[in-house]
C-alpha cells in the first residue's frame, strides 16, 4: 500500500488531537521513566534478596518523586572553563532525542471519539523506522556534548566510548532491521503492528534477528552490560560525573526514557505492538467497541513494554559490564557478521519463497 | 607448595568450546540464578522497628564504670592509652581533694578522660588493660553526628549514669553483655 | 638481385644501421674499428653500384629511380617510402664516402669506449642517409631527428672539456628547430589531398607538393620550415651554437657535423622549403638573402681574427653555407645548380680541411693558429696537400669549388647585382683569411711546435690524396656531377613555377 | 564490463589476502595473476567473448576505445606490477592491501572510462580517488607523506564538490533532465547560463583531477610527497584514466558545442605547457622533476581535449601507452635508487650500464625523440590539435614547451653518461636479472610503438 | 504568507547563518555543532520539497555517523580555539573576495537562466522509499554495487591508514 | 516557492563553503566546509528534481527519480569520503600534533 502523505496538511482539528497525544505521550514516557527508576531499584532490591525503597509512601512509591525533588534542590554546579551554554545542551538534546522516538511508536488502534476517527500515533510517517534511526543517532550528541563541555578527562571518555560504541551498535541493528524489513515489505510502524496482527509475530520469523537488535538495543540505550560511557568504577560516572541537579536528572531520565522506548520499539517490531496474543483484534472490537478494544491494546502493549523493561533491569543485575575492547569485539566481530549473514539467509528464503520453490 | 586451605579454586586455560563461547547459556543461567533470588525471602531487618538481638561477644560504646557507691572507678593510670592500638584515648589525671571521696573511689582520678571514636576501633584492649575496672565496653553504637568535633567523647558523655541516683539507666548503660563468656583469667 | 629485393635506398640505410647496432655490442677496439671501417666501406660499394642503375630512361621524371614504398601508417597516410634522384644520390655518396675516410683517420687512435662510439657513428650515418632518401615527410623528420640522437652522444660523450653544455646547445637549438618543423609538417600534412583510399591526407612528397596552400598559411609556415633548416646550416642569426660545437666536440663528429649534417639543411631547403612553399620563398627571399649574406660577410671577418684553428673552420665554413644558403633563395637553375654541387664540393673540401687540422693537434697538442707556424719543414706532403685544399676552399679556377661558386655568384648575379657584388667580396676576404692560415701555420716562423710535428703516414696520405684527387677531378671536370643533379634543378624549378 | 567486475572482485580477494597470506612476497604473485586474468578477460571481452555479462541499465557503455584503453591500462599495471611489485611491498606492514586498494583504483579507472552517466562518471573519479589518498598516505612514518595524503584528499575532496555542483547545475538546466551523457543533447545552439556555469565546475574539477593548470599546485607535493612507487602509479595509470573520463564525457554530452568552450581549455592548456615544463627546469630531485613533467603532459594530453575529434581519441590513447610505460620504467629505476637528486644518477651509465640505457631511452621517450613511443604520442596529439584548423600558437607554444622538456630530460641523461660516478649510495644498488629483463622488454615496447603506433591505433578500428 | 513559506524562509536564514557559524567559528567544536544545525535546516527542506526518504538519510548520515565522527575526531585532539595558527588577513580577505565574486557571478548568471522561475511541485510520491528503492534495485544496481567497492576501498583504506604498524611499536 | 530561491541559497551555501576552504587553515575545518558545498549540491539536485517534475511531461517522474537517487549516492560517497578523510587528518595529527594544511610550510619558513 502507498501512503500518500502530504506532510504539512494540517487542519485545526488534527492539531489539537496531535497535541493532545504528544502531551500525553510525553507525559507518559515520563512517568513511566520515573516508575522506571523506581521499579529498578525494586528489582535490583529482589534480585539481590534485599527489599528496596519502601519509605515514601506505601511500598515506597512515590520514591520517584523525592528523588525528583530531591534532584531540583540540589546546587547547580557549572565546572569552570566549560562552555555553559554547551554544558545546558548537552542534558536537553539527550532529553529531546529521547523523546522524540515516541512519537512515530503506534500506542493503539484508531479510537473513535466525538465523531472523530484519531489514530493513537502521533505521526504515521511511512519511514518510521528510519526516523527512529534518526533520532537514536541523534541521541549520542547530548552525551557528546555533555562531555566535551565538562572540561573533564573522565567526561570526555566517557563521551567518546558514548560514541563509539553508539555508532559501532548502530550497524548492525540496522542490518538486522533490514532483515525484518525484507519480509514486512514497509517501513511503517503501523503496517507492521497490522501485519502481525493476522500473521505469526516477527520474533519468530526473525529469531536472530530480534536478539541482534536486542543486544543492539541494550547498547544503543548504554545499559549493563554495555554502560561503559557511565562506568562508574572506572570513569566516575563517564560523561556526567561534572553533572550535578536536573542536569543530572534529566541524563538518567533520558536514559530511562530510552530503556522505555526503545522496549516499545520492540514490541512493536517483533511482538507484535498493541496486538492481544491469541485473540483476533478484529472480533473483539466489533464485541466490545473500538474504544474498548484500544483501550485494551493500550493495556496489552502496556505489559509487553513492562516485560521488556523488567528483562532491562534483569540483564543489568545479572551480568557484568565488558571491557572495552570485548565490547567493540562484539559489535564488529560477531554482532555485524551475524546480523549480515542474517540477511543473506533471509533473502535467499525470500527469494527461494518467490519463485515458489517449497522447501 | 600445600595449599593452606581447601578454598582454592584452580583457573582452567583451556579452549572454550562453541558452545562456551557463544556465551548465551551462561548468561541465560546467570539470569535464571537471579530470577530465583526473586522469590527467596529478603533477610532484611527494617531496622528502626526492628532491632536484631547483638552476639555475645559484641563490643560498643565505651563506658566509664562507677562502683556501687556511684564513685568513679578510674584513677587515670593511662594503661588503656597505653595499650590503645589505636591510640584513642587521652587523660588527664588530677590529685582527689578532701572531701571528694564520695566521687572518686582512689586517691588520683582522671579530671578530663577523651576517646575519639573515629579512631576507636573497638577491641576492647583498653578493657582488658583496665586494672580498675573502668573501662567498659557497653552494648550501644555510636549516634550519627554532623561534626567531627562530636565524635570526640569528653567524660561526660563516657561516664556511666550514677547507680544510686537513676540506677534504670546505669542498668540501661551497662547492657547485659556479658564479658568474656569463656572467661580470661583477670575478674575480680 | 641487389636492386630488385633491396633497393638502393633502403641499403645505404639499413646497412649502417645494422652494423652500427652490432658495434655497440662488440668488445675488441682494434675489432670495432676494424669492423667499422668495412661496414663503411659496403655503403659505399652500395652506393657506388647505385649509380650504374640509374634509370633515365624509364623515369625521366623528378624520381627517377629506385623509388620504394611500404605501407607503414596507413590510416594517417604514412608509407615508408625512400628514394634516389640525383642530388640525393650525390649527397648518400657524398655520406658515403666521408665515413670510411673519417674512421680511417682514427686508427691510430685511442678511444674510450669504443663500440659505443663507432656503433654511434655508424647510426649517425644510417640517420643522414634516410634524410636524404627519404621522400615521405615524416620518414624524412624521423630520420632528421634520428641523426640527431647519436651525434649528441657522440659530441657529449668524446671531446673537450665544455663538451656537453655545447653539444647540449646544440641539441636544443636544433630540436626547437625540428619540433617547429614538425607543426608545419602536419600544418601542410592536413592540407594536402587524398591519396589513398585509406586515409584522407597523405605525408608522401608528392602529396605535399601537390598542396594548395593559401598565401597567408604558407607565409608562416614557411618561417617553421626555415627555422629548422637554418639552425643546421646554420644560418645567421642561427649560427652561435656551431662554432661552440666545433670546438669542443672531438674530431670525427665535427666531420660529419660539418661536412655532411650541415648539407642536412641545405639538402631540406632545397627538397622540402622551396617547393612547398613558393609564394613565401618569393616573398621572404630578399630577407633571407640578407641574412644569409650578413652571415656570410659577419662569419669571413671573425675567421680573420680567430686564433683556434677549429673554430677557425667553423667560421669559415659558416660562410661558405652562408653563401650556399644565399644562392638556394635566388631560386633559379644557375644557382640552385651550383648548391647542388658546391654541397658535395664544400663537403669534400671541410672533410679535409678537418683531417688536416686534426693532424695538426695530434701531433703537435696546439690549435692556436699564433703558436704554430713553420710545420712545413717537417712534413711537406701535409703542407702540400692543405695548400690544394686551400686553393679548393677559395675556389680558384680548377679546383672544384671553382665550377660550383662560379654558378652560384652567376645565379645571384642574374637574381640582383648588388648581392653579387657582396657575395664576390667574400671570396676574396676568404682567399685572404685561408691564405693567412696557411701562411701562419705551415710557414713562417717556426714555432716550438715544429718539434713534435710528424710527417704524414700511409693511410693519411692516402686519405688526403683521394680528397685532394675529388677536388682536383671535379675541378677540371665537373660535368658529372651537373649532369647529375640537372633534372632535380629543373623539376624544383617547375614545382616552384607552377 | 568484465574488467570492472574482476578488479573487484580481485581487490576483495587480495583484502582478505592480508589475513590469509604468510609470506610477505605472496601478494605480488597473486596481483600479477589477477591482472593477468583481468587482462585476458578484457581481452577476450574486446573480440566480443565476455566472460560475465550483466545487464548494467545503459548506465556503461563498452566501445572499442573503451576496452582498449582498459587493456591498455591493464598492460601498464601488469608492467608496474612487475617491474616495482617488490617495493610495493617495501612501504609497509600492509602489503596485501595496498594491492587491494590498487585493485580499486583500477576498477574506477575502468568505470571512469565506460561509464555513460554522470552518475557512474562521478562514481569511477571518486573510487579512482579514494584509495589513492590511502596509498600516497600509506608510508605513515613519513611526513612529507601524510601531508602530500592530506593535500591530496583535501583538493580532491574540493574538486569533487565542483564537479557535483557543475553536474547538478547541468543537471538542472537541461530540459531533457537525465543524467546520462547520451541523453545530454544540447544541440549546437548557445550555452545556457546554467549550463555553461555547470561545464565551467567540471571542467575545473577535472583539471584538477588530471593536475592541469590553475589547478595543478597540488600535484608536486604530493607526487612528491608520495611513495615514489605509488607515484609512478598515480602520474600513469590514474592520470591517464583521468583525461579519458574528461574527453569521454566532453566529446559526448557536450561535443556540439565544442567551439563555445574550446578556449577555456585553451587557456588551461597553455597554462599547464609552460608552468609544468618551467618550473621543471629547475627542480634538482628527480622525483620531483618528474612531478613536474607529469603536469606538462598533461598539458598535452589537454591538447587532445582541445581537438576533440577522432585523431584525438587516437591521440589519447597512445599518448596514454607511451607515457604511462615510459613513467612506470623510469621510476621503477628511480625507486632502486637510494638518492633521489640528479646528481645521484652520475655515471649511472657507467656503473650500471643496463639501467642507464634503459633509463636513457625512457627518458627521450619521455622528451618525444623520434623512435621512441613518446614521439609518436605527441606527434598524434600535434596533429589532432591541428586538424582543428584554430590556435595555431596553441600547437607551437606546445612545441616550444616539448624543447623546454627535453632541457631537464636531458639534464638526467648528461648524468647518467657524461658524468663521473660520485661515490654515493646508488652505486652500489643491485638489481636482479630478471629486473633487467623487463626493463629491456620496456624499452623494446617503447620503440616498437616508436615505430609503430599503428599496433595500438588499429585496434581501434578492428 | 502560507505556512509553507515562513517555514522556507526560517530553516533558509537558519541554514545560512549557520553555515556562516562554521565557517567563523573559532574554535573546530562550534564550527561542528553549526554544520549539524546547517544539515537539519537542509533536512527541513527537503521535508518540504517532500523528499522525505532523503531527509531522514540525509540526518542519519550526515548528522548521525559524520558529524558524529567530526565530532570524535575533534574531540579526541582537543583542538582549542587557539591552535590553528593566523593565516595572513590579507589571505583571508582574497579568500573571501574570491568566494563573493564566485557567488555573485553565478547568480548573476543564472538568474538569466530560463529555468529560474519555475515553480517547483513538492507534493507527489517521487521522494517517497518505496519508489526510489524499486529504481535503486532497479535501473540503479549498477552503481548501487560499484558503491560498494566504494567503501570497501575507504574501509580497507581506513584500517591501512589508523593502524597502527606493529613494527614500529616494537622500534619504540 | 520558486526554483530560484533554492538554487540562490544553494549557491550562497556552495559559496560559503568555498570561502571557508580557502580561508581556514584548520584541516577538519575545511574538510567541514568541503561537507558543506556537498550539501548544498544534494539540496539543489532535490529542488531541481522537483522542478523537473513540475514539468510535467512523460518522464518527468523518471527524471526526478534520477536526481534524488543521486544525492542518495552522495551521500554515499560523502559518507567514505569521511571515513578516509578523518584517517588521514588524525594519521597527520599523530606525527605532528597539528592538523594544519600547511604543517609542513610552516616548518620550512
Amino acid at each position: 500500500m502507498l501512503i500518500h502523505t502530504t506532510f504539512l496538511v494540517l487542519d485545526g482539528a488534527v492539531l489539537i488531537e496531535k497535541l493532545i497525544l504528544i502531551v500525553l505521550v510525553i507525559t507518559g514516557s515520563l512517568v513511566v521513566a520515573m516508575y522506571s527508576t523506581y521499579a529498578e531499584r525494586k528489582v535490583a532490591a529482589f534480585m539481590q534478596d534485599r527489599i528496596g525503597p519502601d519509605r515514601a509512601g506505601p511500598f515506597g512509591i512515590l520514591q520517584p518523586l523525592a528523588d525528583g525533588v530531591k534532584l531540583f534542590f540540589k546546587e547547580e554546579i557549572v565546572p569552570t572553563f566549560s562552555s555553559k551554554f554547551l554544558f545546558i545542551l548537552g542534558p536537553c538534546l539527550a532529553m529531546l532525542t529521547a523523546m522524540m522516538v515516541g512519537a512515530v511508536i503506534p500506542w493503539g488502534d484508531t479510537i473513535h471519539v466525538f465523531g472523530r476517527n484519531v489514530s493513537l500515533q502521533i505521526a504515521d510517517i511511512n519511514i518510521g523506522i528510519l526516523y527512529i534511526f534518526g533520532v537514536v543517532s541523534l541521541g549520542v550528541y547530548g552525551i557528546m556534548i555533555g562531555g566535551w563541555a565538562s572540561n573533564n578527562k573522565f567526561s570526555l571518555l566517557g563521551a567518546m566510548r558514548a560514541a563509539s560504541q553508539i555508532i559501532s551498535y548502530e550497524l548492525a541493528m540496522g542490518i538486522s532491521i533490514i532483515a525484518l524489513l525484507m519480509f514486512t515489505g514497509t517501513l511503517s510502524l503501523n503496517e507492521m503492528v497490522n501485519q502481525q496482527k493476522d500473521h505469526w509475530w516477527n520474533i519468530f520469523r526473525q529469531p536472530l534477528g530480534f536478539l541482534i537488535f536486542l543486544v543492539c538495543a541494550f547498547a544503543e540505550t548504554n545499559r549493563t552490560p554495555f554502560d561503559l560511557p557511565e562506568a562508574e568504577n572506572e570513569l566516575i560516572g563517564g560523561y556526567h560525573s561534572e553533572y550535578s541537579s536536573m542536569k543530572l536528572g534529566f541524563y538518567l531520565f533520558s536514559e530511562y526514557i530510552n530503556m522505555f522506548l526503545s522496549s516499545a520499539v520492540m514490541v512493536t517490531l517483533f511482538f507484535g505492538g498493541y496486538d492481544i496474543p491469541f485473540v483476533n483484534d478484529a472480533h473483539l472490537g466489533q464485541s466490545i467497541g473500538v474504544n474498548w478494544l484500544a483501550l485494551i491494546e493500550g493495556a496489552v502493549l502496556f505489559a509487553k513494554i513492562c516485560c521488556f523493561i523488567f528483562l532491562f533491569m534483569w540483564v543489568r543485575w545479572t551480568v557484568p559490564r565488558f571491557r572495552y575492547d570485548q565490547l567493540m569485539n562484539l559489535g564488529w566481530k560477531v554482532l555485524l557478521p551475524l546480523s549480515l549473514l542474517n540477511m543473506l539467509v533471509t533473502g535467499a528464503l525470500i527469494l527461494l519463497k518467490q519463485n515458489h520453490w517449497h522447501f | 607448595m600445600e595449599p593452606l586451605t581447601n578454598r582454592i579454586e584452580h583457573v582452567s586455560r583451556k579452549q572454550m568450546s562453541f558452545w562456551e563461547k557463544i556465551y548465551l547459556p551462561a548468561v541465560l543461567k546467570g539470569m535464571g540464578i537471579t530470577f530465583r533470588h526473586m522469590f527467596k525471602k529478603p533477610p532484611t531487618i527494617k531496622y528502626p522497628e526492628k532491632k536484631r538481638v547483638f552476639s555475645p561477644v559484641f563490643r560498643g560504646l565505651q563506658i566509664l564504670n562507677r562502683d556501687a557507691e556511684g564513685r568513679e572507678n578510674c584513677t587515670a593510670c593511662g594503661l588503656c592509652a597505653v595499650a590503645c592500638p589505636a591510640e584513642a584515648i587521652t587523660m588527664e589525671a588530677a590529685e582527689r581533694k578532701a572531701g571528694e571521696e564520695h566521687l572518686y573511689r582512689e586517691e588520683k582520678y582522671a579530671a578530663k578522660y577523651e576517646i575519639n571514636m573515629l579512631r576507636c576501633i573497638f577491641c576492647g584492649l583498653c578493657e582488658e588493660a583496665c586494672p580498675k575496672d573502668a573501662v567498659y565496653l557497653s552494648e550501644t553504637v555510636a549516634q550519627a553526628n554532623f561534626a567531627r568535633k562530636g565524635f570526640i567523647y569528653g567524660k561526660e558523655d563516657l561516664l556511666i549514669p550514677h547507680p544510686l541516683k537513676d540506677p534504670e539507666a546505669f542498668a540501661k548503660a551497662k547492657g547485659s553483655r556479658i564479658k568474656h563468656p569463656e572467661g580470661h583469667g583477670n575478674e575480680h | 638481385m641487389l636492386g630488385t629485393y633491396f633497393t638502393f635506398p633502403e641499403l645505404l640505410l639499413w646497412i649502417p644501421l645494422i652494423t652500427g647496432v652490432i658495434t655497440l655490442f662488440l668488445k675488441n677496439e682494434s675489432q670495432v674499428k676494424r669492423f667499422a671501417f668495412i661496414a663503411s666501406l659496403l655503403t659505399l660499394v652500395v652506393s657506388v653500384i647505385s649509380l650504374f642503375f640509374t634509370d633515365v630512361a624509364h623515369h625521366p621524371n623528378y624520381f627517377y629511380y629506385n623509388n620504394v614504398s611500404y605501407l607503414w601508417m596507413p590510416y594517417i597516410g604514412s608509407s615508408f617510402s625512400v628514394g634516389l634522384d640525383g642530388m640525393g644520390f650525390l649527397l648518400t655518396f657524398l655520406t658515403a664516402l666521408s665515413y670510411p675516410l673519417i674512421i680511417a683517420t682514427t686508427f691510430k687512435r685511442e678511444f674510450k669506449n669504443a663500440p659505443a662510439f663507432f656503433g654511434l657513428l655508424l647510426l649517425s650515418q644510417a640517420g643522414i642517409m634516410g634524410v636524404f632518401v627519404a621522400t615521405d615527410a615524416l620518414v624524412f623528420y624521423f630520420f632528421w631527428e634520428l641523426a640527431l640522437i647519436p651525434l649528441y652522444f657522440l659530441c657529449s660523450r668524446w671531446g673537450a672539456e665544455k663538451r656537453i653544455q655545447a653539444t647540449f646547445k646544440f641539441f636544443v637549438y636544433t630540436f626547437t628547430g625540428s619540433l617547429l618543423m614538425l607543426v608545419g609538417i602536419l600544418y601542410v600534412y592536413l592540407h594536402t589531398p587524398q591519396v589513398s583510399a585509406n586515409s584522407i591526407h597523405s605525408f608522401s612528397i608528392s602529396a605535399f607538393y601537390n598542396t594548395v596552400l593559401s598565401y597567408g598559411d604558407q607565409q608562416w609556415l614557411f618561417w617553421l620550415f626555415f627555422v629548422a633548416f637554418a639552425v643546421k646550416i646554420p644560418i645567421w642569426p642561427f649560427h652561435t651554437w656551431q662554432p661552440f660545437v666545433y670546438e669542443q666536440a672531438n674530431y670525427p663528429s665535427v666531420m660529419v657535423l660539418s661536412a655532411i649534417m650541415v648539407k642536412m639543411g641545405v639538402f631540406g631547403m632545397i627538397r622540402w622549403l622551396i617547393p612547398i612553399f613558393p609564394e613565401a620563398v618569393f616573398t621572404f627571399n630578399h630577407l633571407v638573402i640578407i641574412l644569409s649574406l650578413i652571415g656570410l660577410f659577419y662569419a669571413s671577418f671573425i675567421a680573420f681574427v680567430q686564433s683556434d684553428l677549429k673554430r677557425f673552420v667553423a667560421w669559415s665554413s659558416i660562410a661558405h653555407l652562408g653563401l650556399m644558403a644565399a644562392s638556394i633563395f635566388v631560386v633559379n637553375t644557375s644557382a640552385l645548380q651550383g648548391v647542388m654541387v658546391e654541397m658535395f664540393n664544400h663537403g669534400i673540401n671541410i672533410l679535409a680541411l678537418w683531417i688536416v687540422v686534426d693532424l695538426i693537434e695530434n701531433s703537435t697538442g696546439i690549435k692556436k693558429i699564433n703558436e704554430l707556424g713553420g710545420l712545413a719543414t717537417k712534413s711537406p706532403w701535409l703542407a702540400f696537400f692543405l695548400v690544394i685544399i686551400a686553393l679548393g676552399n677559395i675556389a680558384l679556377p680548377l679546383t672544384n669549388s671553382f665550377v660550383s661558386e662560379f654558378l652560384m655568384f652567376n645565379g645571384i648575379f642574374v637574381f640582383n647585382k648588388w648581392y653579387a657584388f657582396v657575395a664576390i667580396i667574400s671570396i676574396i676576404l676568404s682567399a685572404g683569411y685561408m691564405l693567412r692560415m696557411v701562411q701562419l701555420v705551415f710557414f713562417g716562423k717556426e714555432s716550438g711546435a715544429v718539434e713534435n710535428m710528424k710527417s704524414i703516414n700511409c693511410s693519411q696520405f692516402w686519405i688526403l690524396g683521394i680528397l685532394v684527387a675529388g677536388i682536383l677531378i671535379l675541378g677540371i671536370y665537373p660535368e658529372p656531377v651537373i649532369n647529375l643533379t640537372k633534372e632535380s634543378v629543373d623539376s624544383i624549378l617547375k614545382m616552384v613555377n607552377r | 564490463m568484465n574488467a570492472i567486475i574482476l578488479s573487484a572482485i580481485w581487490g576483495v580477494i587480495m583484502m582478505f589476502g592480508g589475513v590469509i597470506f604468510k609470506k610477505r612476497d605472496t601478494p605480488l604473485y597473486w596481483a600479477i595473476a589477477g591482472v593477468s586474468i583481468i587482462l585476458i578477460a578484457n581481452v577476450l571481452e574486446f573480440f566480443g567473448h565476455p566472460l560475465l555479462s550483466f545487464d548494467s541499465k545503459d548506465m556503461l557503455h563498452f566501445d572499442k576505445f573503451t576496452l582498449h584503453f582498459n587493456s591498455i591500462a591493464l598492460i601498464c599495471t601488469l608492467l608496474y606490477f612487475l617491474l616495482s611489485g617488490r617495493d610495493i611491498e617495501k612501504i609497509g606492514m600492509h602489503v596485501s592491501e595496498y594491492f587491494c586498494l590498487i585493485f580499486f583504483v583500477l576498477c574506477g579507472v575502468f568505470i571512469s572510462s565506460s561509464f555513460n552517466t554522470l552518475l557512474l562518471f562521478f562514481l569511477g573519479i571518486e573510487i579512482m580517488s579514494i584509495p589513492l589518498y590511502i596509498l600516497t598516505g600509506s608510508n605513515k612514518a613519513n611526513l612529507k607523506g601524510n601531508e602530500a595524503a592530506l593535500k591530496y584528499f583535501l583538493m580532491g575532496a574540493f574538486s569533487t564538490g565542483l564537479m557535483l555542483m557543475g553536474i547538478a547545475l547541468i543537471y538542472g538546466g537541461n530540459p531533457q533532465g537525465s543524467f546520462y551523457i547520451t541523453n545530454i543533447n544540447l544541440g549546437t545552439g548557445d550555452l545556457s547560463p546554467m549550463i555553461a556555469a555547470g561545464l565551467l565546475l567540471i571542467v575545473f574539477s577535472l583539471s584538477f583531477k588530471v593536475s592541469a593548470a590553475p589547478f595543478h599546485f597540488w600535484a608536486p607535493d604530493v607526487y612528491d610527497g608520495a611513495p615514489a612507487v605509488i607515484s609512478s602509479f598515480m602520474m600513469t595509470i590514474v592520470k591517464v584514466a583521468g583525461f579519458v573520463a574528461f574527453i569521454r564525457l566532453f566529446s559526448i554530452s557536450f561535443g556540439a558545442m565544442h567551439g563555445q568552450w574550446q578556449s577555456l581549455i585553451v587557456i588551461i592548456t597553455a597554462a599547464t605547457l609552460l608552468i609544468g615544463n618551467i618550473t621543471a627546469v629547475f627542480q634538482q630531485s628527480v622525483k620531483r622533476m618528474l612531478a613536474y613533467s607529469s603536469i606538462s603532459h598533461a598539458g598535452f594530453m589537454m591538447l587532445a581535449i582541445f581537438a576533440l575529434n577522432d585523431t584525438a581519441h587516437e591521440a589519447i590513447i597512445l599518448y596514454a601507452a607511451a607515457y604511462s610505460i615510459a613513467t612506470i620504467g623510469l621510476f621503477a629505476i628511480l625507486i632502486k635508487m637510494k638518492d633521489y637528486s640528479i646528481s645521484g644518477f652520475n655515471g649511472l651509465g657507467k656503473t650500471q650500464p643496463l639501467l642507464g640505457f634503459t633509463a636513457t631511452i625512457f627518458l627521450l621517450s619521455l622528451a618525444g625523440i623520434p623512435l621512441t613511443a613518446g614521439f609518436t604520442a605527441k606527434f598524434y596529439v600535434l596533429m589532432a590539435a591541428l586538424q582543428t584548423g584554430q590556435d595555431v600558437w596553441l600547437v607551437i607554444l606546445a612545441v616550444i614547451c616539448a624543447v623546454i622538456g627535453v632541457v631537464y630530460y636531458f639534464k638526467v641523461i648528461q648524468a647518467i653518461y657524461f658524468k663521473e660516478p660520485e661515490d654515493n649510495d646508488n652505486q652500489n644498488i643491485s638489481v636482479s636479472s630478471g629486473f633487467k629483463l623487463l626493463l629491456l622488454i620496456t624499452v623494446g615496447l617503447i620503440i616498437l610503438l616508436g615505430i609503430l603506433p599503428n599496433i595500438v591505433i588499429d585496434w581501434l578500428y578492428y | 504568507m502560507e505556512i509553507t513559506k515562513i517555514i522556507f524562509w526560517f530553516l533558509t536564514a537558519l541554514a545560512l547563518v549557520a553555515a556562516i557559524g562554521v565557517i567563523s567559528s573559532k574554535n573546530p567544536i562550534y564550527s561542528v555543532l553549526w554544520l549539524i544545525v546547517v544539515f537539519f535546516a537542509i533536512s527541513g527542506h527537503y521535508v518540504l520539497m517532500n523528499a522525505q526518504f532523503l531527509a531522514i538519510v540525509n540526518i542519519i548520515v550526515y548528522a548521525g555517523a559524520i558529524m558524529v565522527l567530526f565530532l570524535f575526531v575533534v574531540m579526541l585532539m582537543n583542538l582549542n580555539a587557539d591552535a590553528e595558527p593566523i593565516k595572513n588577513v590579507y589571505m583571508k580577505m582574497a579568500g573571501v573576495i574570491s568566494g563573493l565574486t564566485l557567488m555573485i557571478v553565478f547568480v548573476a548568471a543564472l538568474s538569466a537562466s530560463e529555468q529560474h522561475s519555475t515553480i517547483i511541485r513538492p507534493g507527489t510520491s517521487v521522494g517517497l522509499i518505496e519508489n526510489l528503492g524499486r529504481a535503486l534495485f532497479n535501473k540503479y544496481v549498477v552503481p548501487f554495487e560499484i558503491s560498494s567497492v566504494l567503501f570497501l576501498s575507504a574501509m580497507v583504506g581506513a584500517v591501512v591508514i589508523g593502524k597502527k604498524d606493529p613494527i614500529k611499536r616494537i622500534n619504540e | 516557492m520558486e526554483i530560484k530561491w533554492y538554487l540562490f541559497l544553494s549557491l550562497a551555501l556552495f559559496c560559503i563553503g568555498i570561502i571557508g576552504a580557502l580561508t581556514r587553515r584548520n584541516s577538519i575545518i575545511v574538510f567541514m566546509c568541503i561537507e558543506l558545498m556537498l550539501n548544498s549540491v544534494n539540496l539543489l539536485l532535490i529542488a531541481f528534481s522537483k522542478m523537473h517534475l513540475a514539468g510535467n511531461n512523460a518522464l518527468s517522474y523518471t527524471m526526478a527519480t534520477e536526481a534524488q537517487l543521486f544525492v542518495f549516492f552522495i551521500m554515499i560517497v560523502a559518507a567514505a569520503e569521511v571515513s578516509v578523510g578523518l584517517a588521514i587528518i588524525v594519521l597527520m595529527y599523530r606525527n605532528t600534533k597539528s592538523v594544519d594544511i600547511n604543517f609542513l610550510n610552516r616548518l620550512k619558513n
